[in-house]
């Protein structure tokens, strides 16, 4: 085991925490924010690949269907907003997680419908294809790179607009009390309409970033959405540094675990068996990662209400 | 400045107003006076149709509101110190203030002025602070949401003795001054009447005296029948 | 009042039309449906399970497929070892595998109970949103650990060959199976219902709604609400069990995160909190994916349709469209 | 060996910078009143709760009967004779007056874990529960109703109810005059007065009506310190007091 | 049941959400053969009852209950995943009905579980590992590493491949289900000596890994059996799956007039190249078409020895059944290339020549 290969695993796990953190962003604004729970996030992530590889296969170019894509995913979440979740702010939480649940399975089959049941092909732009040379030997895919840095720009925005801004205020406002904010002058069905959207287009910019580098297909955004709960859930809801620590936290872990386990478990077991057990154990480690840390703080790293 | 008609409310199947006619003239304090229960948040909730009235007929500012949404209610002039404080737990003192704060708002430097209590806790959690901080909270929100009428509903409870003296000089101050009018609903009549023109008893969702204060505080016998002291 | 006599006589009506459209189906010589009652019937004891900390306790268990999985996975390797004659555990003490009903349903009972004590010691330690996603990645676990550990299947699972015996039944006759799995169902409501009026319901209503008064009070909400969390997942550790016997086989797609989504789905859409709700809820939601599924491959669309409807359009469910708003204590 | 049945013992409790307690060592008689004021923020309800157990105070100890409680938790503390109302109600919403106390009633009689026997026909819960309840002057038809559909005064009644069927040795009142109008805080100024000698009182109140026709003792509590303590007529004559608190 | 009464079919499998569209391959390949005899199979009217599984092995087993049950079919079809066959299949053979699978071939059925109802026209699961194994013996590669899923496919894949591979293992991953990012792996066969790859992952697995693989840059030559690199996940792959070589009993190019005939006719009725589980599909139709015109299934030792005959135009050419009603049949190394801008397989070499599996000692046929 070379110290580069550890290096270039740790940077591994780095750029799946951040990829994650894409998923996790929209979600935990959605969630810890607004105090929504939307199962259907999977399902916008999908609308965003869905769309760009659409428009990029007809058009020929990536960045048309990007720009499309979030368009897509932002409009799609205006809609369901207006149409579904605005009608259930005052409800709780069950009502939502069965309101998602449906949205979840009208987009899976409106997908089907619409772009047929094959995998769509979306690859990554030229712009972005090759590797550069990391010290120690090896190349890492500029891709993963430009990965890592949109994820770090959208979380530092995030942060921004959250926390400093006028408009975060009010989103957090509304949270702990929508109908005082509306009596107190601010518009916040259309300020809700938009955060759901931003949402939705963060969510659909994951989509499109992953998409391009995993498959796009229906049914993607199940196994994601799982771990972008986790995630939140790991940071504390509603707290966008939470999120980006846990993602990367909860990359590592995985990635590591998955690297590294069958190696460690080797030294005890069978080679044969330490393969075996060791990927079990490391695809459990998150969820363990996360039963350990709730244990000891029942409000995620960074809790935002207590 | 704010006219309503027959404003007639229901919570679910059970009607709480039955026709409450109430006015207010520019620069007026009108006091609500009535015992527990009687229907004096409710009112204050029709007017900004937090619980919008079955029936009735709401102006203020010369436009017809019966129709608007609370937010631009609010907007036109009306600010909101609500029963039980309301301040946006998560927020700081001062993103509470700013988040709804407007142009023609009062500046910070002068609500701290006011509540010199609230810049020294400016950064402190809200759901902090004490009671009584909250309450200031509340106050000073409404205020920087620049309000031609301040509604306050029950806006002293909770507050100790000095400081509810201190709120009570602001809202002279402010009436004074500013020109503000008020609608006041506080279990302290000793402290209301004398600062409101004109009050108005609720008795079980209806209006069951209205009249010049003076006349209310004159009247031993009116003020043991409804409100009991 | 009359709400509440409306209330019963739904129930009423609910508790006798299982039984009879089990019978009307058998009588027509139509075995499948028989054996569709029979499923509506488990997944709504697997409903009563849930219901039990959700609507009474409000914990909002996103993991309940875990015991539901481990009550079939319970029941399936007792039967399995008693196919194979070879023991269950043979340390510290020797089981040997059983293929009767009864002693599946105690080992899914103890299994799920046990699961349920480590799962909600650690979960209840958190509220709200937390034990939501807390719960789901426990069962996340519990599935992963189900398809990459081999014994037992893995992720091809446990083929049941035979379905258990129970004493002096022919079990597998499916009127006979589907008499078993309603009485296990009405079990569960009469217990549903007595501890719900009980001291103990009284105790995690409250803590369900307001931790800090009954704190306040003298009553600790993390027993009673741990208790209560066990006895669930009891119930629905059942449910498992007679799923595996219904279908004859068991694999993790039982504790895969859908599954627990579906039977939360059984609760909100019949109703949370309230006592025959599951059956309504697990019958609407099965009649619509065997129907709609036999109609169209859209199905899915259909069906998302419909229970969108239900969450906008009824406030509390199927039962609360039909009697109001629950009662209050 | 003292007989107070309460004691505080150099309490401490800070927020980031803020003393919220500091320092505050205090006695309780076991039949007195003892009523607690001060500004707002002075750290009237952080005091209140570190006895109550919600709050951990950093130093210091709380005494009951001469028992160290301080490492206990509020369920601990009530159910050694410990009641509290909040300064905001918090009842259970949904559940009836009659249901709300009936829970303290249950968890007195140490019986919470009876997974069986029905409890609203259970009239060695009805019972107490019903009377702890007209004691606080709450009609008898009102008793069935959703607590959230009750006025506030009604819900102020509950609370204390629901601290009454505790059978407590000491009851921790936080503004229990909060939002009562004209009769009602007069209704509840009696209905505290009657309990005197019954149990004792730690109350927070700004009414200073209600305080000073209640009290046997009062402290002052400024910036998280004691700065004074007596009886009503000594504190009222203190310059400080008024300075700090009172106004003219 | 009357003389004219069609012929009931039930086909279970899967239409919707993930994995689907092999299930509609499945589902078109089969009805490209009904619908080209105007709803006949040798010469029978056929009923074919078709219902969405959602992949979920409960549902099936339902459906399947649903077509015995009521609709009293006499020959079931249509599973996809290995999993839901074995909750499927011993169930409905042991209540007499005929079960003729296009896809899942797992070893219990085709050993241990084997019955005289249970026919597989595909092939045994790990055949095509198999036939990669000695792919690799063929190509010259002299150190592997091995990628496959954690669950039991997974593990038989691997199993499979070193029972014919002769050369040194440079390493062995078994990821997660479902996994889709494939960094650490890939940087781990990187830091190998391996000289080759061979990879077990079906679906969106399979697309995410290829793609992430041409992005790395790796330059060892990528293999797989022919699942992994089928028709309905290379358009999805793109160019980055070109040149992987993959094992299968079947290709597009694979040179007779029924496979000729089945591709055009299945390029004119969906627009799209067949996969190989259309052509397995296509083949169980006229499968079970060779033996309606032999015998009615209500005679089932007829109809049993009907099928057991296999006499009916493969699109793999020869085919014949063992003794476990398993194919005996030929393998074929495949290259994926680019053919007027579609990505698609050609033959590169015959690997095996009637090729069985290893499980048929283990049934007692
Ligand atoms: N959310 C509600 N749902 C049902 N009934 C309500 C609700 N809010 C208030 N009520 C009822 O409406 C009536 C009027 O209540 P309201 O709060 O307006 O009284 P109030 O005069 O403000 O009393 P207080 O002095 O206690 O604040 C009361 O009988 C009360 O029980
Ligand atoms: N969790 C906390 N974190 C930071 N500061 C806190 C916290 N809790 C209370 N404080 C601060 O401690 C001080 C004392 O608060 P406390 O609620 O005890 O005041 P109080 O005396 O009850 O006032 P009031 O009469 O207004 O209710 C306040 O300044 C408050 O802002
Ligand atoms: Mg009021
Ligand atoms: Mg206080």
């Amino acid at each position: 085991m070379s110290a580069a290969l550890i290096i270039e695993q740790v940077l591994n796990g780095f750029q799946l925490g951040v990829m994650l953190f894409l998923m996790a962003a929209g979600l935990t604004l959605a969630f810890g924010v607004m105090g929504l729970i939307n199962l259907a996030h999977g399902s916008l992530y999908m609308t965003g690949a869905f769309v760009c590889a659409w428009v990029a296969n007809a058009t020929g170019s990536f960045w048309t269907g990007l720009a499309l894509g979030l368009l897509a995913s932002a409009a799609a979440g205006a809609i369901i907003e207006i149409l579904v979740m605005r009608r259930l702010y005052d409800r709780d939480h069950l009502d939502q997680v069965l309101a998602t649940f449906s949205l979840i399975l009208i987009f899976a089959e409106g997908a089907h419908w619409l772009f047929g049941s094959r995998p769509l092909y979306l690859n990554i732009p030229d712009l972005l294809d090759g590797a550069i040379a990391l010290p120690g030997g090896g190349g890492y895919p500029v891709y993963r790179l430009a990965v890592i840095g949109v994820g770090l720009v959208v979380a530092i925005g995030l942060f921004l607009l959250i926390t400093r801004t006028r408009l975060g205020m009010r989103i957090r406002a509304g949270e702990s009390d929508r109908e005082m904010i509306g009596a107190l002058g601010v518009n916040i069905r259309t300020l809700y309409t938009l955060v759901f959207a931003l949402g939705a287009m963060l969510a659909g910019l994951a989509g499109v970033l992953v998409g391009a580098s995993q498959s796009v297909q229906v049914g993607m955004g199940e196994p994601v959405l799982i771990l972008a709960f986790v995630v939140i859930v790991i940071g504390g809801i509603g707290s966008i540094k939470g999120a980006l620590v846990a993602s990367v936290l909860v990359g590592l872990v995985d990635t590591l675990g998955r690297a590294f386990a069958p190696s460690l478990l080797a030294l005890a077991l069978p080679v044969q068996a330490a393969a075996s057990v060791g990927a079990s154990v490391a695809s459990i480690l998150i969820y363990l990662l996360m039963a350990v840390v709730l244990a000891f703080r029942p409000q995620g790293l960074f809790p935002t209400h207590g | 400045m704010l006219q309503a008609r027959g404003l007639e409310t229901f919570y679910g199947h059970s009607q709480a107003l039955f026709g409450v006619d109430l006015e207010i003239a520019a620069g007026e304090v009108l006091a609500l006076l009535g015992r527990n229960g009687m229907g004096k948040t409710t009112t204050i909730r029709s007017l900004m149709r937090l619980t919008p009235p079955r029936r009735g007929e709401i102006r203020f500012m010369d436009k017809d509101i019966s129709r608007t949404a609370p937010f631009r209610i609010a907007r036109l002039g009306m600010g909101l110190v609500p029963e039980g404080r309301r301040i946006f737990a998560r927020l700081s003192v001062e993103e509470n203030l700013l988040a709804v704060q407007t142009r023609n708002g009062w500046p910070l430097a002068r609500i701290y002025q006011l509540f010199p209590r609230l810049e020294e806790r400016a950064q402190q959690s809200a759901r902090t602070l004490s009671g009584g901080e909250q309450q200031m909270l509340a106050i000073a929100r409404a205020l920087a949401t620049g309000p031609k009428l301040l509604i306050l509903d029950e806006a002293t409870e909770g507050l100790a003795p000095l400081i509810r003296e201190e709120i009570w000089q602001a809202l002279r101050l402010l009436k004074q001054e500013e020109g503000l009018s008020f609608l006041i609903v506080d279990k302290n009549v000793n402290d209301l009447l004398p600062l409101a023109e004109r009050c108005l008893v609720l008795e079980k969702g209806q209006v069951a005296w209205n009249g010049e204060s003076s006349a209310f505080m004159a009247d031993q016998a009116l003020q043991q029948r409804y409100l009991g002291v | 009042m009359a709400k509440h006599r409306a209330e019963l006589l739904v129930n009423l009506v609910i508790a006798l039309a299982l039984p009879a459209a089990a019978l009307t189906a058998w009588a027509l010589g139509e075995s499948f449906y028989v054996s569709l009652v029979s499923r509506v019937a488990i997944l709504a004891l697997a409903g009563v399970g849930l219901n039990l900390a959700l609507g009474y306790g409000g914990m909002v268990s996103f993991g309940h497929a875990a015991f539901f999985g481990l009550g079939a996975y319970a029941a399936g390797i007792f039967a399995f070892h008693a196919f194979d004659g070879t023991p269950v555990i043979s340390w510290p003490i020797q089981i040997m595998g059983a293929a009767s009903m009864p002693v599946g349903w105690l080992a899914a009972i103890v299994v799920a109970g046990l699961a349920a004590l480590a799962i909600g010691a650690i979960s209840l330690r958190t509220s709200g949103v937390y034990f939501i996603m807390i719960t789901l990645a426990f069962a996340q676990m519990l599935y992963y650990l189900a398809v990459s550990i081999p014994t037992y299947g893995g992720a091809d699972g446990l083929i049941l060959y035979l379905r258990s015996g129970f004493p002096g039944l022919d079990s597998s006759d499916d009127l006979t199976f589907f008499a078993l799995c309603y009485a296990l169902l009405m079990l569960a409501i009469f217990i549903t219902w007595r501890i719900a009026g009980s001291r103990f319901g009284m105790a995690l209503r409250g803590a369900s709604r307001n931790e800090e008064r009954l704190a306040a009070v003298g009553i600790s909400p993390y027993p009673i609400k741990l208790v209560a969390f066990c006895i669930s997942a009891m119930i629905t550790a059942v449910a498992g069990a007679l799923f595996a016997e219904l279908v004859g086989f068991v694999s993790p797609t039982l504790m895969a995160w859908k599954m627990s989504g579906e039977i939360l789905i059984f609760v909100i859409l019949g109703g949370v909190g309230r006592l025959y709700a599951p059956i309504i809820g697990a019958a609407i939601f099965i009649l619509l994916e065997t129907l709609i599924g036999g109609i169209t491959d859209r199905w899915q669309f259909v069906l998302g349709l419909v229970l969108l409807g239900v969450v906008l359009f009824a406030r509390g469910g199927v039962m609360g469209a039909l009697t109001g708003r629950a009662r209050h204590v | 060996m003292s007989d107070a049945l309460l004691s505080l013992r150099g309490l401490n409790k800070t927020f980031g910078a803020l003393k919220a307690t500091d320092d505050v060592s205090l006695d309780v008689a076991s039949d007195e009143i003892h009523v607690i004021i001060g500004p707002n923020g002075a750290g009237k309800s952080t005091l209140i709760a570190q006895v109550a157990g919600a709050l951990k105070p950093d130093s210091g100890s709380v005494l009951l009967s001469d028992e160290d409680v301080t490492r206990l938790g509020v369920p601990a503390r009530a159910r050694r004779g410990l009641a509290r109302t909040f300064q905001v109600s918090s009842l259970i919403a949904n559940f009836s007056a009659l249901a709300n106390v009936s829970l303290a009633v249950q968890s007195h009689q140490g019986s919470s874990f009876r997974l069986w026997r029905s409890a609203s026909r259970d009239s060695r819960l009805r019972e107490p529960a019903q009377e702890a309840l007209s004691r606080v002057g709450m009609a008898a038809t009102r008793c069935d109703i959703p607590v959230d559909e009750l006025s506030h005064g009604e819900r102020r009644q509950v609370e204390l109810a629901v601290a009454l069927a505790l059978q407590p040795r000491l009851m921790l009142l936080d503004e229990p005059m909060a939002g009562l109008g004209g009769q009602d805080c007069i209704n509840m100024t009696a209905v505290l007065k009657r309990l005197r000698g019954e149990c004792a009182i730690l109350l927070v109140e700004h009414d200073m009506d209600a305080v000073f026709a209640l009290a046997d003792r009062i402290s002052v509590l400024v910036y998280g310190r004691v700065i004074a303590s007596g009886t009503p007529q000594e504190i009222r004559a203190s310059r400080e007091v008024q300075e700090a608190y009172l106004g003219n | 049941q009357a003389q004219d009464d069609p012929v009931k079919i039930g086909m279970i499998t899967t239409l919707s959400g993930g994995g689907s569209s092999l299930g509609i391959d499945i589902r078109d390949g089969f009805m490209l053969a009904v619908n080209a005899n105007d709803g006949k199979l040798g010469g029978k009217d056929v009923d074919v009852l078709i219902e969405d599984d959602s992949r979920r092995p409960d549902k099936a087993n339902q459906i399947a209950d649903k077509f015995i049950q009521r609709d009293e079919v006499d020959i079931l079809t249509g599973i996809v995943w290995s999993n839901l066959a074995l909750a499927v299949v011993p169930k409905a053979v042991r209540d007499g009905v005929f079960y003729v699978s296009p896809n899942a071939g797992p070893s219990e059925l085709a050993g241990r579980m084997c019955h005289e109802n249970y026919f597989n026209v595909a092939y045994q699961n790990d055949n095509q590992h198999e036939a990669m194994g000695e792919g690799f013996n063929a190509e010259g590669f002299e150190s592997a590493f091995l990628l496959a899923p954690n669950y039991p496919a997974g593990r038989d894949a691997i199993a499979g491949f070193k029972r014919f591979y002769e050369g040194e293992i440079a390493g062995e991953i078994f990821t997660q289900l479902g996994q889709q990012d494939y960094a650490a792996e890939i940087a781990a066969i990187r830091a190998s000596d391996a000289d080759s790859v061979f990879i077990f992952l079906p679906g969106g697995m399979g697309i995410a890994f290829v793609k992430q693989y041409d992005q790395a840059q790796l330059g060892l030559p990528l293999r797989g059996p022919g699942f992994s690199f089928s028709q309905d996940v290379l358009p999805a792959m793109g160019e980055a799956a070109l040149g992987a070589r993959n094992a299968a009993q079947w290709s597009p190019d694979l040179d007779n007039p029924a496979n000729q005939e089945f591709v055009a006719a299945f390029e004119q009725a969906y627009g799209r190249l067949p996969s190989v589980y259309a052509s397995q599909a296509y083949d169980a139709a006229h499968l079970i078409g060779s033996a309606l015109e032999q015998a009615s299934p209500d005679d089932a030792d007829a109809f049993r020895a009907a099928l057991e005959e296999a006499d009916f135009d493969s699109v793999r050419g020869d085919f014949e059944f063992g003794s476990n009603h398993h194919p005996i049949q030929d393998f074929y190394l495949r290259e994926v290339v680019e053919v007027d801008g579609v990505y698609t397989n050609r033959i590169d070499r015959k690997v095996f020549d009637d090729h069985q599996d290893a499980y048929v000692d283990e049934c007692s046929m």
